[in-house]
């Protein structure tokens, strides 16, 4: 099954990133672009077929690598 | 299989000469996996084929030399059993293409030419050439390089401490980026890449080879037109934390003696790898692809061999050492496998799938690979006019020169990357050469790039030699004896009878100052093709200069130090003004010769200045280069946050005097008693030296007249690049 | 005073320690491998600086789960002391050694160069021999040493004498321009700014040198 | 409208990073992961209600700036 896990900045931290990105857009004339917010996304492939077992472990593995969650969240999605 | 059409032979850009070549040298048709062997090994960019005659030119040799050019870097000998090793590479099509991995494996393919050799890397440099500040690419372009460059090196942590980037609208469709790497080894524990012997096994380390970059080498010798963006093939993605692994590996295996020869894989990876140390160590190889790492499923016999995946080696072991050399690859998490064996047959054999998908004469990749005498048409030196307007303000026109795009301080730039690291950088960037001490010694090397493309375009020969001459300085000025150099020779496309002609008195003139300088040229690179839509760059035949230090505590620096010194120049100054900053920045104009260039004065004023330095008479000193000598003093006292008194009594024309760029010329700063012995000797020697005043104060004052603030120019000269890549985009890193 | 100083895949200041801590100490430390389990009987252990695991993912977060972590983790736990150095503070946070985190630079680029630091509280084994508001100049070089903690964080290491080193000119938007704390036990310092690159005349001032004397006081 | 942009390198090209992460996962003992990629997720306010032109403005804006199509892709996603 593949799984892909998005892992961004949570809300009230300062993403600069994003922020310069909204400012780059905005300067090449994207001028509807408002507020822009930059996060990782990671694909993975995993070889378990049960759903919920997979969202268990994905969930342990954000916990304990993929995300710090002192300042980041993260959304698992099952693709299939 | 698959028969070979003349249009297969034309995309791999051999000649119907070529391909007839081919025919002959093989006996029959060449499978597919062979035609691109042959395409690899023949390109411009692996066999040299259009300077290789020149390149013979240059002086290669000197009692200090341990390896010259034809192995993967030089080597020179720098006493107590320690050598140097180094080498400059270009990586100019990859990184136009894709800026940030363009110059990051650029620095990593460099740094696996030097610790292929046993070394430990210990400095980078970059020499840079962009288009016109104002042309849409640029900010992106130098944002993209320079992030590159530092996200490669700095998690290499190896100090990058210097280099040059000029700005220039011949350069607005074709970057140049050129990165050197310097190393340290023990002198007799040096690996080479003489694959010498039978029945030896071939082994493969490193990354998996995956279908990066096919065609890379034959990429890098295609002419640019505004098609060739669409059409790209993939650019190779660097893996520093891979490299870093792979450093240690080697070093840790190479303190074993198991290696008989080893190469990393470059352009043309696997290929060019295999052909060369089969070649070089006078043996065959037969290679077994199906024991090849791989990143990806189904990769083809062709693939495999034309690859530029990065941060791979290929070794020759002794027999029977391969568990042992395993064992550090595994340690290291590094794949490690046999993948074939050294023959008597000189032939390379490459096996597929129990299927021999090549089998050709080595020689027929290497002594057989064309060479061209290609037809050359000199063009009268650039002569012409070099009339001022008299009435320009000196100290404005200082202003504005120290705030020009090749004259601004790059502090932008090296902030970036970390200089520091290894904890041996003695001499940061900003100084005329970067020092860098032989870690647990009291010794040191200095390390510069250098070329001035202005110079080499009015004139090929002088250019050549002056960019030499300036590497020569640079090193001097810091008290450095200069050593050996690495040669990078961009040029647009040898085709041309009129570039070959750039090509060919270029290398003359590099020649002939080295040959005078005692200053060997121990390895180089050449990227040529380096056109746009047919305008071809200006001639930049980069120079990386390499010298020691005996006593880094007796290194000079640019920076005044004391209120009071006196400022002395060292060499005449007739006031050259063609191809000046002055001219180009003041007047608008690119015009009138380069200034000329005398070896022997340089070598006899650049004798005098480092033998003050190594008595320690003198801890204060820059060469006069781009923007003549009042641009030196003006950085001397912006270096120092010292003011200076200068004036010469009844200077008929001050323009041409403080702006003028004639050559072999230092300024000095010593204390009173100092300065006057100074003066006494040079003058017993014959050596041109004047006074030009006292450091002091925080302005510049100029005849007791006018004067700036070394504060105004400080924030003029330290101001533009920031500025100008105010307008960034973001550094687009992960 | 015996020290060791862990060894992660590419956190290449492993040598710079080394020399610093052989220099200041006479004594060479011992290197230990990061898929080491146990730590030789120290005094000290240093993180050092660089690029552990590439800075893949997020600096220092792979480093964090090697298994000789849960050694250092051990030794702290006992009270040993734990310096880690840039990519070593990074790897602090991350393991939870040190609350908050280190995200990219305010300013988006890596930044090598001297910072002037001020030296905010010297009653600890890491500071002692510096003198309180002393400004020392100590270069960095990163491109994730923006020190975050939510203010609640921020107030108390401030309120408890945490904030050990503040920089004067923040180079990289770092929260209440914070260039060092300790922990809660005042045993382990994490630091972006590099002191073991001044220690020697030659390669760019000495202020570093009195962390290293401050750390042999404590513990000789 | 909010959009979410994907930005990730195309097939084939090596992905040193994700390939660390994997490893990394494997070897805290998530033996069920194989191959990992990483990529950008960039999400972004527009002051914008239609969707065909949304879509088209976020197309130009990865051409432009957010991609770097030599090697990566991006997908485009609106969320209303
Ligand atoms: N790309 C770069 N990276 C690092 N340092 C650079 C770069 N370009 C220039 N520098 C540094 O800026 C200083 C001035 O460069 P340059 O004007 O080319 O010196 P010079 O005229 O003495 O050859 C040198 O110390 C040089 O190393
Ligand atoms: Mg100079």
């Amino acid at each position: 099954m593949k799984a892909r896990v998005f892992v961004t900045l949570k809300n009230g931290v300062l993403d600069p990133q994003g922020k310069a990105i909204g400012h780059a857009l905005n300067g090449l004339g994207f001028g509807s672009v408002g507020e822009v917010r930059q996060g990782k996304v990671i694909d993975l492939e995993l070889n378990e077929t049960d759903a919920g077992k997979a969202k268990a472990e994905l969930k342990a593995m954000c916990d304990k690598l993929l995300a710090n969650t002192v300042i980041e969240k993260y959304e698992i999605e099952l693709k299939g | 299989m698959t028969a070979i059409t003349p249009e297969m032979v034309k995309d791999h850009g051999l000649s119907e000469s070529e391909y007839q070549k081919i025919l002959d040298l093989m006996g029959r048709t060449p499978t597919l996996v062979e035609l691109g062997v042959f395409s690899v090994m023949w390109s411009e960019h692996c066999s040299y084929k259009s300077t290789r005659a020149h390149l013979k030119k240059l002086p290669t040799k000197a009692p200090w030399v341990l390896q010259g050019p034809g192995e993967n870097a030089g080597v020179i000998d720098i006493g107590d059993g320690d050598a140097a090793i180094f080498k400059m590479e270009s990586h100019n099509h990859p990184s136009f293409i894709e800026p940030y991995q363009g110059a990051a494996t650029g620095v990593g393919g460099i740094m696996r030419d030097v610790f292929t050799m046993g070394a430990r890397p210990i400095a980078m440099m970059n020499a840079l050439r962009f288009g016109e500040p104002s042309h849409p690419k640029t900010r992106h372009l130098v944002s993209g390089v320079v992030s590159g460059i530092g996200g490669y090196g700095n998690c290499m942590g190896v100090p990058t401490v210097g280099g040059e980037v000029n700005f220039h609208k011949s350069y607005n469709g074709n970057i140049l980026v050129n990165a050197m790497c310097v190393g340290l080894a023990k002198a007799d524990n040096i690996f080479y890449s003489a694959a010498k012997g039978a029945g030896n096994p071939v082994v493969y380390i490193g990354s998996k080879t995956g279908r990066d970059g096919i065609h890379g080498a034959t990429m890098a010798s295609a002419e640019f037109d505004d098609a060739s963006e669409e059409k790209r093939p993939t650019v190779q993605v660097g893996d520093p934390f891979t490299e870093k692994l792979l450093l240690e590996a080697c070093l840790e295996l190479m303190a074993t003696d198991a290696i008989i020869a080893i190469q990393d894989m470059g352009a043309a990876g696997l290929t060019s790898s295999s052909a060369e140390m089969g070649d070089k160590g006078g043996s065959g190889i037969e290679l077994d692809l199906d024991k090849v790492p791989q990143r990806e499923a189904n990769m083809t016999a062709y693939e495999m061999m034309l690859s530029e995946s990065q941060e791979r080696m290929l070794a020759v072991l002794k027999p029977g050492r391969e568990a042992e050399a395993e064992a550090i690859f595994k340690k290291w998490e590094l794949d490690f496998a046999v993948i074939g064996v050294t023959t008597d047959t000189r032939r390379l054999v490459v096996k597929h799938k129990a299927e021999v998908v090549a089998d050709m004469p080595i020689t027929a990749l290497s002594d057989e690979a064309p060479v061209y005498e290609r037809p050359y048409q000199p063009r009268e030196p650039k002569g012409g006019d070099v009339s001022f307007d008299k009435s320009k303000s000196v100290l404005a026109s200082l202003k504005a020169i120290l705030a020009a795009p090749d004259m601004a301080s790059r502090r932008w730039i090296w902030e970036q990357y970390d200089n520091s690291v290894m904890n041996d950088t003695v001499q940061h960037p900003g100084g005329d050469a970067a020092v860098v001490r032989v870690h647990g010694s009291s010794k040191a090397l200095a390390i510069t790039t250098d070329v001035t493309p202005r110079y080499a375009k009015a004139d090929p020969y002088q250019g050549g030699a002056q960019a030499v001459a300036e590497s020569y300085r640079n090193i001097t000025a810091v008290g450095g004896t200069p050593l050996a150099v690495t040669d990078n020779l961009n040029y647009g496309n040898p085709q041309k009878p009129e570039i070959m002609w750039e090509i060919v008195a270029g290398i003359d003139g590099i020649g002939a100052a080295c040959r005078a300088l005692d200053y060997p040229v121990i390895g180089g690179n050449c990227s040529l093709y380096n056109e746009t839509n047919g305008e071809g760059i200006l001639p930049t035949p980069a120079i990386g200069g390499v010298g020691l230090l005996k006593d880094v505590t007796k290194m000079a620096t640019v920076a005044f130090k004391r209120q009071g010194d006196v400022v002395i120049v060292i060499g005449e100054t007739k006031g050259h003004l063609g191809q000046s900053i002055y001219l180009r920045e003041i007047e608008g104009r690119e015009d009138g010769p380069a200034p000329r260039v005398d070896p022997a004065l340089e070598k006899k004023h650049g004798d005098f200045v480092r033998g003050l330095i190594e008595q320690s008479r003198v801890d204060t000193c820059h060469d006069v280069s781009d923007g003549g000598l009042l641009v030196a003093v003006a950085e001397m006292a912006i270096g120092g946050g010292i003011g200076a008194s200068i004036g010469v009594a009844g200077l008929p024309e001050p323009i041409p005097f403080w702006f003028g760029e004639d050559q072999a010329r230092y300024v000095i700063a010593a204390p009173f008693e100092e300065a006057d012995r100074i003066i006494e000797e040079a003058r017993a020697a014959y050596i041109s030296v004047a006074a030009l005043g006292k450091t002091g104060g925080d302005r510049l004052v100029l005849e007791d007249s006018n004067s700036v603030s070394i504060a105004a120019l400080k924030a003029a000269h330290e101001g533009w690049f920031p500025n100008f890549m105010s307008g960034e985009e973001i550094p687009m890193t992960n | 005073m015996k020290s060791a100083v862990i060894v992660f895949p590419a956190a290449n200041c492993d040598r710079d320690a080394k020399v610093a801590l052989e220099q200041m100490t006479g004594q060479a430390p011992a290197m230990v491998w990061h898929q080491d389990s146990e730590l030789p009987d120290v005094d000290l252990v240093v993180l050092p600086g660089g690029f552990s695991y590439g800075d893949y993912l997020r600096c220092g977060a792979m480093a964090s789960q090697s298994r000789v972590m849960q050694a250092v983790k051990a030794h702290a736990d006992k009270g040993g002391m734990v310096l880690g150095i840039c990519n070593g503070f990074q790897v602090l946070t991350e393991s939870g050694l040190l609350p908050g985190a280190l995200m990219r630079n305010a300013g988006l680029k890596f930044v090598c160069k001297p910072v002037t630091l001020s030296v905010e509280e010297t009653q600890n084994a890491f500071a002692r021999h510096y003198e309180k508001g002393q400004e020392i100049t100590v270069p960095v070089a990163h491109g994730e040493g923006n020190y975050y903690a939510d203010e609640e964080t921020l107030n108390r290491l401030e309120g408890e004498g945490r904030v050990v080193f503040r920089y004067k000119g923040n180079p990289n938007g770092s929260a209440r321009d914070i260039a060092g704390i300790l922990n809660d036990k005042r045993n382990v310092l994490g630091m972006m700014p590099h002191p073991e690159r001044v220690v020697d005349p030659v390669t760019g001032g000495t202020d570093g040198r009195a962390l290293f004397h401050s750390l042999i006081e404590t513990l000789s």
